[in-house]
């Protein structure tokens, strides 16, 4: 009798999603000859009503007696897993968490809100009362909103002034363009807080061909992109730290869910990964240099 | 050259008929053995009805859109139309939870103001095309930037929830079905048939194909122009509010990402079924077709693990480009007509 | 087989053509000499296959089987326009002019001089200018087609084509919309062309122009060849009877008088348009009002504003006694008043849809039945309207842009009758219709009279206003410059008022 | 009504030619205006040639779209295009980096493939619309489709990222400056006349307009009507390559979000310039204008926190639509014209 596994998460459309999407199939490959009676099955939808019509599938062809699902996004991927569920697969809920408590008989995920205030806690040590920061921000989303309200949160009582917020979309050329015009802008500009690897490379162009990366000012995006981890590794300080939010929680989430089905002890649960900051001295331990991430 | 392609459009002309009529169909037979011969479950009934359930959304968007593009205008606004809808549907059902309850009244509240929002979004691409003289594609590319950006605002950047006592009530809208077939599917059924009844059999019909045929005779025809464009594209904003109505339910949600390039595919389901972009030639039968194909191969490549996840876009363009040259030769003639 | 003529002196010879669309034969071994430096006319019935002989002897259609010679030489015509190459240059029937070039990109599409691959735009303008000049065209050579009249574009058509050192060149019908002064300076240009050794092949409905230009004469019927004789050997009559094959009885019928006392069912007063300033008429039950002047005269411009086409800037409509002003052409036909269109391509008929879509579109209120088309009532009235109007199509199904023009004419009078209305505005009725069919026409508007309904034939051709009109309005520069009645009505008084040579005093 | 529509139309014949030319320069000179009342910063030299640098990207492609849909088709590959055109420019640089090392050859080896890349792809849209008659718009949704997901595929998800070594000799591409404006600038300016001599001096630009005014006219008159509307894909493809060229020295990367929706901005540059979407009728001047209004609606909401984020989109669309109804005279007559 095999055990089917689906497991579902968005098409990725930028680096991190990539590195998911690799480290998902690093674990199928080394689960799957593991235990040849498992059989995992991974499907990537471009937007949450795909992915939902994706559920479907997993359930009415492929049987499947368990989910691994990273949901688009919460709301709209709830009704659908449900569903899922009723069918009497076991649900594993990766990341980003279902609006309605108590289907997912396991949760794996990183931490956004602890993302933003890591992020601002380390600003913290590096600026004073009166200096200026920007931000850019990601694609408006739900993530996006914790992140920064976080971060907003714990900079509050600081001093720092934050000058302008923008969005960048998670996406280099974004961030490159928001940057260059806030360059314009704004004549004094302590550090960018620009919460994602992939904004803060455009930033770091934009600081670059203005001229104005020296000075101690400093980017801090976020994510553990393997260059970023790399260039901390080297001891660059323009973007001296890292916030770590894995893409490999994808692969956790599936070896938890398997053990669910060969542990003799019970797996069910919550399991929040950190948001560690990555500082020249840890970098080490958190670089994949295969990864695309 | 023309001279092989007029000998053979001359003599292929009853045969060409044929083809055109059974392009697109012979496309989906197509698709249906492939998929098939991929896996069997294909052919299941729960996998059938999940598709049948799905082509609902563009099909309906698209039944509105053939409208549109048959009067020679083009409407690239209606995805965002759709989460615009959807947002101010679930906003407007969840304050009036407190006042109507979780019931019946509240959930024909907001289909009522779905309704109202289509048709309005409908007659202000309408009108700005129309009265203000302005291209189609640049009026719609307009509203298509506002609605994606009010909903995103609306939702403040998150997802807009239904709330989850309504959702109750409304979710057999979705889920439900009628003599075996789901909901949505008959809702798709009846858009369809009214669609095809309006543009085949009825003076609207003609009017709509007069003018994207040509314009100046449609006006020397007493047809008035400006007022039956305006009304294709309440028709198409009709039409979205009528898929937003039967979506909602399915994830209870909107956000930013709600319906987004589902003008493309509408417009695809369209053109795949033989109206021509340019105007003056419909055909509803064809985009329902259209619509099905398009959903068919989605469900297709969540079939099988062969293809790398990342070429789901090679294989259906790929696919989208064979399904409608299987009919060139109908494009051919289609196309010589209109110049 | 050419009446004996010796084949050295013949340029393009089509030798035993035929033709089919389809299933549908159009043209039965048809031959045809054309020798250089001769005016040779082709006439025959509206469909009967004219156009169609044209195309395949220029290369746009290939014969389905016979022999193409050219300089005594079999050849196979490049298609598209490559026969232009050769020195075969054709003015379709339908104006084939992009709209939204210029007059100067017109005449030189496909052609364009260059030099170091740069289009020499000051060499080709003058030379433009230089046609334009010559042909007596005042426009200007950065004119957009979209914005000149059918007659202007006619004649940068024929500009066009003259401008191609033809060796052979073919014209469909290209005084079909050009006045008779028109008419006079576009023959002088061909009977230049003729002495440089051009062989002028000249297709037309105006017998009296072919009668007076052409050298010798072909005549078609249903496809078939006819004849070819000398023109000097031809009256027009003799020719009508021969495109026909029967006895043509008087073109115009008898004149019915109008009743003196019957009521007014139009008044204009003091309108003024753009193109239209202060005209005044009246219109009256069962009478036919002629509309005459030369082509820009206004006459278009006057019936477009009261018809709701275009917009009224002052004055006074009244209809049946009472002042209303058409606010859209669905109101003026819901009233009773239709106006049909001169430019039957651009404004009148659907080209890529089939003939009863296109019969039914102006009443198609009138075919609503509970919501739907009655599509039996719809094939009835097709019937009807074929019968009425001799329309031959020998594809019922075939799309309105494939009929030949002259049926394309039918198609559209009956398309305006179909509303039965009580006035009913003629913009050219007769333009590119054949003898046979004219006389039925004509005789079809009396009858339309004799029943009470008012007509008005806007015409630039001279005899028609004048063998059917009960009254005729001359017009000039969007002005009335005089209302002829009874022995008034001839073409003598007519060019006077016309020309501005004489004007009836205000009052 | 239509009455209404007429007189204005007759009348403003010679004014409104006027307003046509000038018509997207009132617009950008508007919403210069407004960005220096915002933040005087915006005129700052620095951020004008921000502007402009940008621009030139969607600029570039613009000018190729104009012929494209002056002829007309459309295209709505490009962005992809783009995307895949960077993502083997990047793999091809650093495989070439081995044996060629980090220096100017390798970048021609680059620039060379991405040229050929462009007029391989635009010569295959061209020949699936002209030879295989299928309509254009199906085509070019097919291969946006293709190239978006080979360039996934490609980056395996992720971004391809170019050689560190590489970078610094490509570097100057995108940052140096020529006579005090940035590389990209100059390459636009040079595009933009070549597009404009090309469009407006030249007998294919000629065939351009006779295509997309009516076909058959063009064929009639010996034009090789397939011949040229294929050209018209291959310039939109070296335009393309063009701007990609000086996109991936920028940030050395491409990955799938890479060109996202380019073609969207492309296309509305172009009728935003005054080009009639139907085709026959094609400014470059007007082109660049467009490029240029779309870029500045975008800067000049990088200056301003006066808006909510989320409205931007709103901003945006409103922008579009009223710079195109401030010439709105005009189209109503260029429509009319297309019937
Ligand atoms: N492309 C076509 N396909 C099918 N039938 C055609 C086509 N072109 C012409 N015909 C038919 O061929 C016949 C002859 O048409 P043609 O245009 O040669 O007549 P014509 O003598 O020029 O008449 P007219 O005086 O009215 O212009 C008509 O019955 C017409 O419908
Ligand atoms: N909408 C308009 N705007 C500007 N001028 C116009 C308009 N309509 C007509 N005109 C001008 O008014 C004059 C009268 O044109 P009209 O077409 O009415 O003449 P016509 O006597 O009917 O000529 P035809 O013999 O061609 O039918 C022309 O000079 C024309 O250019
Ligand atoms: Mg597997
Ligand atoms: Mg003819």
């Amino acid at each position: 009798e095999n055990i089917k596994i689906g497991v579902s998460y968005p098409t990725p459309t930028h680096a991190w999603a990539a590195g998911m999407n690799w480290h998902a199939e690093q674990a199928e490959k080394r689960l799957e000859a593991l235990y040849p009676d498992v059989d995992l099955i991974l499907v990537n939808s471009p937007d949450p009503s795909a992915q939902a019509s994706a559920l479907e599938d997993l359930v009415s062809v492929h049987k499947i007696d368990a989910l691994v699902v990273l949901p688009f996004e919460s709301e709209p991927l709830t009704d659908p897993v449900l569903n899922v569920k009723n069918s009497g697969a076991r649900i594993t809920v990766v990341d980003r968490g279902l609006s309605q408590p108590g289907i997912e008989d396991i949760y794996v995920a990183g931490n956004n809100p602890e993302m933003g205030r890591v992020s601002a806690v380390y600003m913290k040590t590096r600026l004073e009362s009166g200096d200026n920061i920007v931000i850019l921000r990601g694609i408006p989303t739900l993530i996006d909103n914790e992140r920064f309200d976080a971060f907003m949160a714990e900079m509050e009582g600081s001093g720092v002034n934050v000058l302008d917020h923008k969005h960048a979309n998670w996406n280099r050329d974004d961030g490159f363009e928001v940057m260059q015009d806030f360059l314009s802008r704004f004549p004094d500009i302590d550090a960018v807080w620009a919460q994602d690897d992939d904004i803060a490379i455009g930033v770091v162009a934009a600081l670059k061909q203005a001229g104005r990366d020296g000075d101690g000012m400093f980017v801090v995006g976020g994510a553990g992109m393997k260059e970023t981890i790399k260039s901390i590794m080297d001891g660059e300080t323009l973007v001296p730290v890292d916030v770590l939010y894995p893409p490999s929680m994808i692969a956790t989430a599936m070896d938890v869910t398997v053990a669910s089905f060969k542990s003799n002890g019970p797996v069910a649960g919550r399991y929040i990964l950190g948001a560690t900051l990555i500082t020249p001295e840890n970098a080490a331990s958190f670089y994949f240099p295969d990864s695309p991430f | 050259m023309t001279v092989l392609a007029n000998s053979s459009l001359g003599k292929g002309k009853r045969m060409s008929f044929d083809i055109k009529t059974a392009g697109p169909a012979i496309a989906l037979i197509l698709l249906c053995i492939i998929g098939f011969l991929l896996n069997p479950a294909f052919l299941s009934e729960g996998n059938l009805t999940n598709l049948l359930t799905r082509s609902a959304f563009i099909g309906i968007i698209a039944v509105g859109a053939t409208f549109v593009i048959t009067a020679g205008g083009i409407d690239l606004s209606v995805g965002s139309m759709a989460a615009a809808i959807a947002g101010v549907m679930i906003i407007i059902m969840n304050s009036a939870v407190e006042t109507l309850g979780p019931g019946l009244a509240t959930v024909l509240l907001g289909c009522g103001c779905s309704i109202v929002l289509g048709i309005g979004a409908g007659w202000i691409n309408g009108m700005l095309t129309t009265k203000g003289k302005i291209e189609a594609f640049i009026v719609t590319l307009g509203t298509m930037g506002i609605y994606r950006s009010l909903v995103t605002y609306f939702a403040d950047g998150g997802t807009l929830s239904l709330d989850f006592a309504i959702r109750g009530t409304y979710r057999p809208v979705y889920y439900g079905s009628f003599l075996g077939l789901p909901i949505p599917v008959w809702v798709f059924i009846v858009v369809a048939v009214l669609g095809w009844f309006l543009l085949n059999r009825t003076a609207f019909g003609r009017y709509c194909t007069a003018i994207g045929s040509n314009e100046a005779v449609a006006k020397y025809s007493a047809i008035k122009v400006d007022r039956v464009k305006t009304m294709t594209y309440v028709i198409q904003g009709l039409c979205v509010s009528l898929a937003t109505i039967i979506y909602v339910p399915r994830l209870g949600s909107a956000s930013s990402s709600t319906g987004v390039l589902w003008e493309l595919e509408a417009i695809a389901a369209v053109i795949i079924g033989g109206t021509v972009l340019k105007g003056g030639y419909g055909r509803i039968g064809g985009t329902i077709l259209g619509a099905l194909i398009l959903t068919t191969i989605g469900n297709i490549l969540n079939f099988t693990d062969l293809i790398s996840n990342y070429l789901n876009g090679t294989m259906q363009g790929l696919i989208i480009i064979i399904a409608v040259w299987l009919q060139r030769g109908d494009w051919g003639k289609a196309k010589a007509k209109t110049n | 087989m050419l009446d004996g003529q010796s084949s050295t002196t013949l340029v393009l010879e089509a030798d035993r053509i035929s033709k089919s669309f389809g299933a549908v034969p159009v043209l039965f071994s048809v031959s045809m000499g054309i020798r250089a430096g001769e005016v040779h006319a082709l006439i025959g019935e509206n469909g009967a296959g004219k156009s169609t002989l044209m195309k395949v002897l220029s290369g746009f259609h290939t014969p389905t089987s016979g022999r193409i010679l050219f300089d005594g030489e079999e050849t196979v015509l490049p298609p598209d326009g490559g026969a232009e190459r050769l020195g075969i240059v054709l003015i379709h029937q339908e104006l084939n002019l992009a709209e939204q070039m210029t007059v100067e990109e017109n005449i030189y599409l496909g052609r364009e001089l260059t030099r170091n691959g740069v289009l020499d735009r000051e060499t080709m303008r003058n030379k433009v200018r230089g046609y334009l000049d010559e042909i007596g065209l005042d426009i200007s050579t950065s004119a957009r087609i979209a914005d000149l009249s059918i007659a202007e574009k006619q004649m940068v058509e024929i500009v066009k084509a003259i401008s191609r050192n033809a060796r052979v060149l073919i014209m469909d019908e290209p005084t079909a919309v050009l006045t008779e002064a028109e008419t006079a300076l576009f023959f002088r240009q061909v009977e230049k062309l003729k002495k440089t050794g051009v062989a002028v092949v000249f297709v037309s409905h105006k017998l009296s122009e072919v009668k007076l230009i052409a050298d010798r004469i072909t005549i078609l019927r249903d496809g078939q060849w006819i004849g070819t004789k000398d023109a000097d050997a031809l009256s027009p009559d003799a020719m009508a009877q021969m495109m026909v094959g029967r006895e043509l009885s008087d073109l115009y019928p008898p004149m019915h008088e109008v009743d003196v006392d019957a009521e007014l069912v139009l008044e204009v007063r003091n309108l003024y348009s753009s193109g239209v300033s202060d005209v005044s008429f009246d219109l009256r039950k069962g009478e036919i009002l002629g509309f005459s002047g030369l082509i820009g005269a206004g006459r278009t411009a006057v019936f477009e504003a009261v018809c709701g086409l275009a917009p009224i800037e002052s004055g006074q409509v009244f209809f049946e006694g009472r002042e209303t002003r058409f606010a859209s052409v669905a109101a003026a036909r819901d009233a009773g008043v239709a106006y049909l269109t001169k430019d039957r391509k651009a404004k009148g008929l659907l080209l890529d849809k089939q003939m009863r879509p296109n019969l039914t579109l102006f009443a198609l209120p009138k075919f609503v039945r509970r919501f739907g088309i009655d599509t039996k009532a719809e094939d009835k009235a097709m019937a009807r309207a074929i019968r009425r109007f001799d329309i031959r199509a020998r594809d019922p199904k075939i799309n309105v842009g494939d009929m030949s023009g002259g049926n394309q004419q039918k198609l559209l009078l009956a398309k305006i009758i179909e509303t039965d209305p009580q006035v009913v505005i003629i913009d050219e009725p007769t333009r590119g219709i054949d003898v046979g069919t004219k006389q039925q026409v004509y005789h079809f508007i009396a009858a339309l009279a004799a029943e009470g309904v008012s007509v008005v034939v806007i015409s630039s051709e001279m005899p028609e206003v004048i063998g059917i009109s009960h009254r005729v309005v001359v017009m000039r520069d969007g002005q009335v410059m005089g209302v002829l009645t009874g022995d008034d009505i001839n073409e003598n008084e007519i060019v006077r008022y016309a020309a501005g040579l004489k004007r009836e005093g205000r009052g």
